[in-house]
């Protein structure tokens, strides 16, 4: 099955475009290059299911792999590091196919002059992830760039999974009436980044979810293996996630404002800075789509544990023709959840 | 247009500054636009600097006739 | 949050939009331009299209000032941001804005152009302070909230003894925008646009007060509300402006008291008057060539002014032809009047400024209520 | 088992070190790096066995995982790009474990204003490169980082394969006596990248030896099942390569300069610069180390191939006790091929 | 390679050896210092010692510029690389040369100084035309091979107009060093240091000529032969040596005329003279001052001196106590000797500039031959 | 000490530069340092410069002497 076509109202210019900021975003910009260069160039059927993982056969049952490259500054943020995500994030991805993490690999690219101290105590605490975690680094390489052709250091991770038999979790797979729900507050993570922003200059006690869900995953589909979706809202946050998965299952959903998890703080922040939380990224929680019949089970498996004590069911599925992801205001009215456009910039207006 | 919102300030500065909290989340800002302001204030916040303090009866006011209003309404 | 939870409260909304379809004459329509895209991004956000009286019709006007940018001020941004060791900083909502030939900040800084987002003026000053070989310059737009924060960069600069800080001024100039928008052909004379009433702006009022709109009440005879840029002050200034229709009446009121006087900000406005002088007439967006509707640093403070240092092109450049962000921020038109909306022109790709900015018609059109449009099935 | 120690003089210094371009040149400075600091911390088995790729069990049979890192400038050179050589340099480390390479991830890293037709022609010779060898890009990840943070696109790729029944294939199994070939001519790969930076200003029809090396090992294991060590001499070259290799299985090795296949000019190249041939960087070229018994057989086998056609028996694994790789020069004295030092530099003396 | 392979041949080389073999006297041992750190470079990487009668022994003279540099101009490289605006440049080789505190330029680049490779001096005067508002300065290095390149660059710099661009100047005299090796206590009275004969330089030759060793030969009554680098040429010398001293005669012999003449190089002599002039004593490591052993830039050209243009540091810094370079420098030691060989010290981790350059006694050692001290299993 | 190898000229460029073979690889490099340089010559380069020309009679005599030196050593 091949990735749904978004509409694009004009084609990448591959003649004179340049990569921007936006294309790395988590938005409709970076859905396009993904597209239009990536998915047409390799044209392959794991790569265009679409999801944040491939899934593939083996001799032993169904295994998926993922991949991301961790680029975040700073380097260090409240509830974690670079080391720590690169562990979670990609654990993340390859739970979302409800598989059981087998082993990671660990790419570094380290510009010349970056402290060995920070490399070192990036690399401990992305060895105390993996081992809580277990889920062990098998595999790494190293390489130097130049100083001024780096950012201090980009870690990228693959992770392989075993998908347990029976189980086929996969974006395409909502339906009508079908309930989403998420594991916890949304935004955490992105405003805990933010704020070590010295431009940003504004101080919380927030911190960073990052978390590897790969356990709380196991806990869901032991209740409700008939679960049809997981994804983890990072980039582009809670909003870009279920326009992803709305478009690549071809349904329209409708979230209620008052039911979305959000933190004070992750409030504040957004209001000083005139951001929308729903576009905020979060490193440690997971959006589930299940059958109606399945959702008070999910909840229930979710809220037992210790990363999902404040799951909610925000929403359904419904069968509306654009796909679009609407959401009842507090105030009682209707307005679209979109992809988030571009990045989310700070702004005054 | 013109993002501001209403924040507390919960610090004295030098230079004229002040920190203030918003759902948590604290920040400094210029007073130099503002006079008399003092701790537990709430100035409206623009682009880092009070644009003016909140008045707190006005404030109470506003929400009474909300809150009168609305019973109309709501016994509509 | 004190002073904003209060004002957001789903039931009390509910009740006062109730209240509103009761006091509203069914045998009429109310036309009310909300003035300021504060109001539009709220009225957007929380939907309260669905929950006003069918003939209650909201009317954006054009308080947004990325979106009355005109092009050629854009191209004039870009261009200073070529000029030999310029960093051009600015506010993160220009650097999306569309120039000429679809040219943005953002994409000049992809191409190598040093340009940085700062989040208050002081940012400006400490960027010159930290680069003494480089010449920074900020890009300063914004109504009359915005002008005197760059007053005060301009004078710490000048306490600092900077001289590599500068200052492209674009601040503009609310009375007047209003002004040229009821002396417009389409409201005075044709009557194609009706203009029941206004809600009049909310931080802009904190500096300028409420009197400066006494003299619109009076002279176009329209009730005027100011109000607050959350949910239930927009409701209640609805309900406020329905009543004095009702009643045949066109005062200024002001919703926004907790944070409006009459007077305004008098230390905010006497900074402002020191540092700047009217501009003889500005483009606007949409408006045209405005007479004094804009400011420029005053001749004191030359030193500061990007305009005396660089030769800035002053050209006027045309709009996308098939954009209509000129008629939408007149409230002649609405975004789905456009050819382009939601085809070409996408917040992603935007036309057009009012597609840029979170506050523009088209943006908060697109990004919350577009769903209302394709009622068909299309897929 | 773990990889044996490597005797660094003085450790890390992580108080307040920095991280240099010899941390990622191939030589003896990254494998402290890599020994200290990150197999230390990550300190699990797999890492340990110190491959190129991990080996684990599935239940299915064995399988690995590679990854790498590719920061090659410029991203274009004579007979490839950073595109196919990520494709090919990941392939070849899941090949020399013997095994049958199932897919690969990839992760971009752009850097902003990076011009789309360069990263399309990146994009399309990856794909091409994939195509060719049979191994689809089952998963990716794109991120944007800020002009001057990057250096056009950095891309890191991992890989996995499953091992063939009976196949045991890992750098510590030389034993005393085996035998050491080489697949082809050595340095091509790094002689054609340097031929194109400007500031070495010289010229020469050189091309990447970049080729995905599965099917030659394939052929190879087939026609010889008992092989002991595979390994693509990458960074660092044969040199270093042979190093790393006498250092995990603690043997001596002796090979001979005249046995060692090199283009004219590559050697020219290496005399202009003061360079060693030896450390110079393959990218489409694998070392075998096999059992005396099997030594012509898998030359046949490797000759057999397009890959293999300059294949040749350089040299054998002795049982000196200090591991050391010595080389019979052609004037018929002695000398160490030792680790590199730091990066390969041009020199004047 | 023409004229390279044919000085390659191993069945020659071994034949060669064996005449040698014949020839030396096996009732007596043969001391020869190669000066040059080409000819050790050689010796080692072919392993020419393998092949060499036993009593034959090769001594390893000061002919690396990179070794003999003192550690004082390492340190006030590094600080040039720290002043304003500066961009440092120089050759590969002396990327890794420990300062004092091990820092090296490398490690200085690492932490942010832009510190970057030539391989020419005319990239280094490319490099200060493409980079105007930077100041260039040209780390140079080397004997007499490498001066009149130096000096090339400074006369396109000028002919450019460029002011930007800078040599720091460090070269160094051979005949200096080898009077000073000569006159040594070692050598001259305490005949600690055996010396029979000398290899001389190749590359230096082309351009002083051979009659600059004629003097040496007398006054010293030593043989010199000047040879080639390949293998060959060393021991074709090695062979004209022996036969010398079997003879008991003290000539200037040739093995190299198909690149040295004895009148040298005019051209390249007299671009060296118009631009430089003696320094009275210059310290070589392991040397000390050698008396007019140095070349500064002339008056003329002063605006093109590093040294004049900032007030460089000019201290003389102590080598690590327990580096032996000095002693090896001299012939007096031999890399083992030192107690830091292979354990603190290598090529990773260099105590001293003789484990750094390719050329060096300490580095050619370790790199190539130290398998033959460990005969004796350790693991 | 001074790497420099024997190269021949194959091309004569502007600006006193010559380009150069080395089996195969070639390089631009300047002739400021010789003079009478013509295609064919080869020269030692060192650092991107001609420092002298290789002269073709004498290489002969040198090998020359090694294959009668050698002989003497074969003979041993
Ligand atoms: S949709 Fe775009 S083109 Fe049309 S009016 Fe709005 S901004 Fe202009
Ligand atoms: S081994 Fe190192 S410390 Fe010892 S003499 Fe050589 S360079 Fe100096
Ligand atoms: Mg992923
Ligand atoms: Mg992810
Ligand atoms: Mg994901
Ligand atoms: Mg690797
Ligand atoms: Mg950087
Ligand atoms: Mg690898
Ligand atoms: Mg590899
Ligand atoms: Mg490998
Ligand atoms: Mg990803
Ligand atoms: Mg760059």
């Amino acid at each position: 099955m091949t990735l749904p076509r978004r509409s694009h109202p004009r084609p990448l210019d591959l003649n004179s475009g340049r990569v921007d900021l936006t294309h790395g975003g988590g938005g409709r910009a970076m859905a396009q290059l993904v597209e239009e260069l990536f998915v047409a160039a390799f044209d392959n059927e794991i790569l265009s299911q679409g999801n944040d993982q491939g899934a593939f056969s083996v001799p032993g049952g169904r295994m998926v792999m993922s991949t991301d490259g961790y680029v975040i500054s700073p380097l260090f943020f409240p509830g974690g590091d670079i080391g720590s995500l690169s562990v979670h994030g990609t654990i993340n991805d390859v739970a979302m196919a409800g598989a059981v993490p087998i082993g990671l690999s660990a790419g570094f690219i380290i510009e010349e002059g970056f402290p060995l101290a920070d490399l070192a105590r990036i690399v401990t605490s992305m060895a105390a992830a993996a081992k809580a975690a277990g889920v062990p680094v098998m595999t790494g390489d190293t390489k130097v760039v130049e100083k001024g052709k780096g950012d201090g250091v980009f870690i990228t991770t693959a992770g392989i999974g075993m998908v347990p038999a029976g189980i086929d979790i996969s974006g395409d797979k909502a339906r009508p009436d079908d309930v989403i729900l998420v594991s916890g507050s949304m935004g955490d993570h992105g405003i805990a980044v933010m704020s070590q922003r010295e431009s940003l200059g504004f101080e919380t006690a927030i911190l960073s979810d990052s978390a590897a869900l790969h356990t709380l995953v196991a806990a869901m589909i032991a209740a409700a293996p008939g679960i049809r979706v997981l994804r983890d809202p990072t980039r582009g946050g809670l909003a870009a996630t279920l326009n992803e998965i709305a478009s690549q299952s071809a349904v329209g959903m409708v979230i209620s404002e008052t039911a979305v998890p959000l933190k004070p703080q992750v409030l504040g922040a957004c209001e000083l800075l005139g951001l929308d939380p729903l576009y905020v990224a979060n490193e440690g929680k997971l959006i589930c789509i299940c059958p109606p019949e399945d959702a008070e089970t999910v909840l229930a498996a979710m809220r037992a544990h210790p990363l999902g004590g404040d799951a909610a069911i925000i929403g359904q599925c419904d069968a509306d023709p654009h796909h679009f992801v609407r959401m009842k205001t507090a105030m009682g009215g209707t307005r679209i959840v979109d992809w988030l456009a571009g990045e989310q910039l700070p702004r005054i207006c | 247009m013109c993002l501001a919102l209403p924040s507390r300030v919960v610090e004295l500065l030098d230079d004229d500054q002040a920190k203030v909290d918003l759902g948590g989340v604290t920040k400094a800002i210029s007073l130099s636009l503002v006079e008399d302001v003092a701790v537990g204030d709430y100035v409206i916040v623009h682009v880092g600097y009070a644009l003016t303090k909140v008045d707190p009866a006005e404030a109470e006011k506003t929400l009474a006739l909300f809150a009168e209003m609305a019973a109309m309404g709501a016994s509509a | 949050m004190k002073y904003i939870d209060e004002y957001r409260d789903g039931e009390l909304a509910r009740q006062l939009a109730a209240s509103i379809g009761q006091e509203a004459d069914s045998a009429r329509t109310y036309h009310l331009m909300e003035f300021c895209g504060g109001h539009t991004h709220a009225i957007s956000r929380y939907g309260l299209e669905d929950i006003l009286p069918a003939n209650v019709h909201m009317v954006h006007g054009p308080g947004c000032p990325v979106c009355v940018l005109p092009v050629g001020r854009i191209d004039a941004a870009i261009w200073l941001a070529g000029q030999a060791d310029v960093i051009l900083c600015t506010y993160g909502d220009m650097l999306r804005v569309p120039g000429s030939k679809r040219l943005s900040l953002l994409k000049a800084k992809a191409e190598g152009r040093d340009i940085r987002m700062v989040y208050s003026t002081l940012d400006a000053v400490k960027l010159a302070q930290a680069n003494p070989a480089r010449r920074v310059v900020f890009f300063a737009i914004g109504f009359e909230t915005t002008t005197p924060p760059t007053a005060v960069a301009i004078k710490q600069a000048q306490a600092l003894g900077l001289t590599n800080f500068f200052v492209f001024c674009n601040h503009v100039l609310t009375p007047s925008a209003i002004a040229q928008i009821l002396d417009s052909p389409e409201v005075r004379e044709l009557g194609t646009v009706k203009l029941d009433g206004f809600i009049g702006p909310a931080h802009v009022s904190t500096i300028i007060g409420s009197q400066p709109y006494e003299y619109f009440a009076e002279e176009y005879q329209r009730p005027v509300v100011i109000a607050g840029f959350e949910p239930l002050d927009v409701l209640q200034a609805v309900r406020m402006l329905v009543r004095q229709i009702n009643d045949g009446r066109f005062a200024v009121e002001n919703e926004f008291s907790r944070a409006v006087t009459r007077d305004g900000n008098a230390k905010a406005k006497s900074l402002v008057a020191d540092m700047f002088e009217l501009r003889k007439a500005f483009e606007w967006r949409g408006l045209g060539l405005v007479p004094y509707s804009a400011l420029r640093i005053k001749h004191a403070y030359a030193a500061f002014d990007a305009e005396r240092h660089w030769d800035v092109p002053q050209d006027s450049v045309a709009d996308n032809k098939a954009c209509e962000c000129g008629a939408i921020l007149r409230g002649v038109k609405k975004p789905i009047d456009c050819k382009l909306f939601g085809t070409i022109c996408t917040p992603e790709n935007p036309m057009g400024s009012c597609m840029v900015s979170a506050e523009g018609a088209c943006a908060a059109h697109w990004t919350y209520g577009r769903f209302r449009d394709t009622k068909a099935p299309t897929a």
